[in-house]
């Protein structure tokens, strides 16, 4: 099985769906921790995002995700904006030009994401941010591919590390973003940012494994 | 939530129609990207001052355009640091040609969007400095946090390094004069009450009727710790030790002293508040010789205190005590 | 209650330390009895304005003594009215031969304790005029009143009735003067939030986390009705209209519109209200020709907000144009 | 039984200590239909005349009276400070020169002390003001008078009085004062300045008839 575009644009309907659902929750999370935005923040970018679809999704999934990029970038703001416009820029690189994508392909293309993400935020694993989400994630999708994976099992196992990335940020004491300045206090509070990044790989888990 | 407001994603969009309203002797208002520039702006041949953060924290920044003080303020929705498009524009809006000075809070947020915007602007051809504000000695500066919050400083800097550029200092000059200010100056922030987000729509964090929060910052971030509510002069003498000693003032100095509200609190509780903070400089051989006491850098509607302290010296004053006028500070104009 | 004082008791006397503190350019400060006088008073030949009320509607009145606006300001305990000996006193402080103005807020304690000193005052050969502001259409002016309360009219009629006087008009002309703009100028206030009187302890009144009074006076008293918080576009009309109608306001009057914080609602939200009254005043063919905006007259930490409208004029444009330099209002110097 | 200089400052002694204790409650009624400093500004003002006590102790009962309106008028404030300073003020022009009073000198020296209020406040019985407790409270006195009670039953009705007229406020809409601006939401609750009359009255016949 391979994605199509048609696919990855269901896939961002889906999450701006999510987003809708949940982002009174992630501003919760955000609340504890930082300052209480992240998920209007996000709201408001995939927003964007929504109306600017139809004009790209008859292109090429790297147009479509350097797209979503540039629109996150000028609609988010805050450290959400440019790390998630990085990690949709990023990826759509490495998708340049291409119809569908195989778990190679996406594989590359989010750890390509995580990589911009990291030299731009400077965070580590176990820093309390969305690295700690994306990482493994990234993780389990290039082994899944190395070990000849079907799409569905190496997304659903990008998700469930995702999600274990996402809850692993509990108890750790941020050392990056807003949530560095509380301290010791910021440790038993899930990370917004890693939270919002799970939602997206496991979106994109639920809608491209029901096709 | 209470608030005078309607829909809480038009917040910002009111506000700016608002603002534009109110002076349009001051400013013009730019929408879709938002900013705020001077209403003759491009100065030709001085150095513009871009600002921005966050919307929240009124009368910062957009109260802060105007003669003597910011060619451009680029405000965000609320407490998210606005995008790269808007400081582009705001930076091409107000370049007289002697290039643009961005006076960025720390915030990784505002790091990250305000140098992607430099970076844009360079590849336009325009000469962009940026100079980072990290005041706050209630975050501890090191490998594990993101670095010290901008605060109250921004403020002061912004009317000095203001009065600089009108004066026709060069870029390198001001970026110098700001990285002073930011190099003698220092801030501590505390609440009684949260502030609360319109589109979250309850405070951030929940505050017993008899506790209040040191150390927080200005977008309902909580402090360091939690504590009984004391009396105002504990309260001050808890914002002005850690000031003092962080950088370290020295008997002697000349400094500004900064009583700033967070929007709640009102200024008959400033003043109570200023009164015990020039005991305690004094008291530590500190001279105050000028002061800004107000509403200057709030926190919505959150109620509580900051203090900033800056050392002066006789090029401070003179630019300190220049003409500006904007809708937020104004005097000698 | 929390807020940033030491004890209840000392919350005026340490205000008055810390105004005395912050501003010995602009004011001097006597105690016992309390009052607030320019620091170069009495202006020889000028005309005295002496104003005065209880604390916690601060800048309002100590704010707004300085050039081109008021001599004397007498500060009773929170929200009672001054005593006849402080009024009494700093009339005599200020009265640079020309007579002196009292500028009376209508309230039962305001009256008798300025009409008193207004006595005494005369006993000792000055000549003193009072002028009562009674602005606020929530109060219905009848038998069955105290009469309209004086709220944020006051403010504007201070600062014009201080620039007339620094032109050296006769205290017959400025009282006239100041008669007029009562005559011309209306208000209305809401509040989000009940204030808390520091010696009370607690919030003057209840307000449900989904409910507003509307037409509350500038001391805590209720309004006259309560009802669900609605948007602020519909509070601004709710604000606006009573005031339109019961002058009434003309098509084609120019008019001077303040918005008023009433202490903890934040600038954001004013400019929110700020450009729904615009558009209110323009709809009724009014043409906003001069505005205030921000916490001039408030309630301690009252959330709220008050519109005033006055009704404006090539004179009293002028006069409000005219150079200020007080604490609270400065422009043009 | 007549009442001598030092009756009066042992009443004002006890009278202060009323307010003390009763401050808060004052406040509270104050909160209700008004600005919630009226027990504050009555304790304020009965510290002060406290202090002043000493230095007039041993002069006729005009003087300390007027002494204690004169007090009052510069310490009190507010609508409260100028009506009980004049309720002390034409007491004591009545009781000029005298060391001890009958129950008549003081039924006429509160009659013109009520003169002074409703001259002052032009306030009628029924307004909902100190006028509605101390008017009753001055009739019952003159009567008492009339009649040739003792000091002691004189001192008790005009207590009686003063306290059914303080509850006569009640029900009522208030007409003068900053009660008045509320219109029918002042029905209901009971007057802060009828209160503090009547416990005036009622601290006079509590240390007065127990001597
Ligand atoms: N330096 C960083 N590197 C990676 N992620 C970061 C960094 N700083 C913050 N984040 C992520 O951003 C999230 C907060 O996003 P958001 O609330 O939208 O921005 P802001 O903190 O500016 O309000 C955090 O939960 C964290 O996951
Ligand atoms: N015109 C008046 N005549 C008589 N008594 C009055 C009048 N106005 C107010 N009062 C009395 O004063 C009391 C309020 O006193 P206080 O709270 O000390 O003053 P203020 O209303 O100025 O805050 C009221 O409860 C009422 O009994
Ligand atoms: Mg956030
Ligand atoms: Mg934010
Ligand atoms: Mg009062
Ligand atoms: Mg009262």
């Amino acid at each position: 099985m391979t994605i199509t575009n048609n696919d990855v644009i269901k896939w961002l309907q889906a999450f701006d769906q999510v987003i809708t659902e949940k982002k009174d929750y992630l501003t919760e999370l955000d609340s504890i921790i930082g300052d209480a935005d992240h998920g209007a923040n996000m709201f408001r970018g995939f927003q964007a995002v929504m109306t600017k679809l139809p004009s790209v999704q008859d292109k090429d999934i790297g147009s479509i995700f350097k797209t979503v990029g540039m629109t996150l970038l000028s609609t988010v703001g805050g450290a959400g904006g440019p790390l998630y416009s990085t990690l949709f820029i990023q990826a759509g690189n490495r998708l340049n030009g291409k119809m569908e994508l195989t778990l190679l392909d996406w594989a590359e293309a989010l750890e390509a994401a995580n990589n911009g993400i990291v030299r731009l935020g400077k965070a580590e694993v176990g820093d309390k941010t969305m690295v700690d989400a994306l990482t493994p994630a990234v993780q389990a999708l290039l082994e899944a591919s190395k070990d000849g994976k079907t799409m569905e099992e190496g997304l659903r196992m990008s998700a469930d590390a995702a999600k274990k990335g996402m809850e692993s940020t509990i108890p750790l004491v941020a050392r990056k973003g807003r949530a560095s300045y509380l301290g010791e206090r910021s440790a038993g509070h899930q990370d917004p940012g890693a939270t919002s990044s799970y939602l997206l790989l496991e979106a994109a888990a639920d809608v491209w494994t029901k096709k | 939530m209470k608030k005078l407001i309607n829909k809480p994603e038009d917040v910002v969009l009111e506000e700016l129609q608002g603002i534009e309203l109110a002076h349009p002797d001051l400013v013009k208002i730019h929408y879709d990207p938002n900013y705020i520039v001077r209403a003759d702006a491009p100065v030709k041949g001085k150095v513009a001052l871009v600002s921005g953060g966050g919307s929240g924290h009124e009368p910062m920044h957009g109260g802060f355009v105007g003669k003597g003080m910011l060619d451009a303020a680029c405000p965000g929705a609320v407490f998210t640091s606005p995008t790269p498009d808007q400081m582009l524009e705001a930076t091409k809006a107000v370049d007289g040609g002697a290039g643009v000075l961005h006076i960025v809070k720390n915030y990784t947020g505002d790091i990250m969007n305000f140098e992607m915007a430099a970076d844009l602007a360079k590849g336009e051809g325009i000469d962009v400095e940026a100079v980072v504000v990290d005041d706050d000695v209630a975050v501890k500066d090191s490998l594990y946090t993101a670095g010290r919050r901008g605060v109250g400083l921004t403020v002061l800097m912004e009317k000095i390094v203001g009065a600089a550029a009108e004066e026709g200092r060069s870029l390198k000059d001001i970026a110098a004069l700001a990285r002073k200010i930011n190099g003698q100056g220092r801030s501590m922030g505390m609440a009684l009450t949260s502030c609360t987000v319109p589109q979250a729509g309850k405070p951030t964090f929940d505050l017993p009727d008899d506790e209040m929060e040191i150390g927080i910052g200005i977008h309902g971030e909580p402090g360091r710790t939690r504590m009984k509510v004391k009396p105002a002069d504990d309260i001050t003498e808890m914002l002005m030790m850690p000031i003092i000693e962080d950088l370290p003032f020295k008997s002697g100095d000349e400094v500004l002293l900064f009583v700033n509200s967070m929007g709640g609190t009102p200024l008959i509780e400033l003043y109570i508040v200023y009164r015990k903070a020039v005991e305690i400089a004094e008291k530590h051989g500190l001279k105050v010789v000028r002061k800004l006491i107000g509403p200057y850098i709030t926190s919505l509607d959150m109620a509580g205190a900051s203090i900033t302290m800056l050392k002066m010296d006789s090029d401070l004053v003179k630019l300190w005590d220049a003409p500006v006028k904007t809708a937020g500070m104004r005097w000698g104009i």
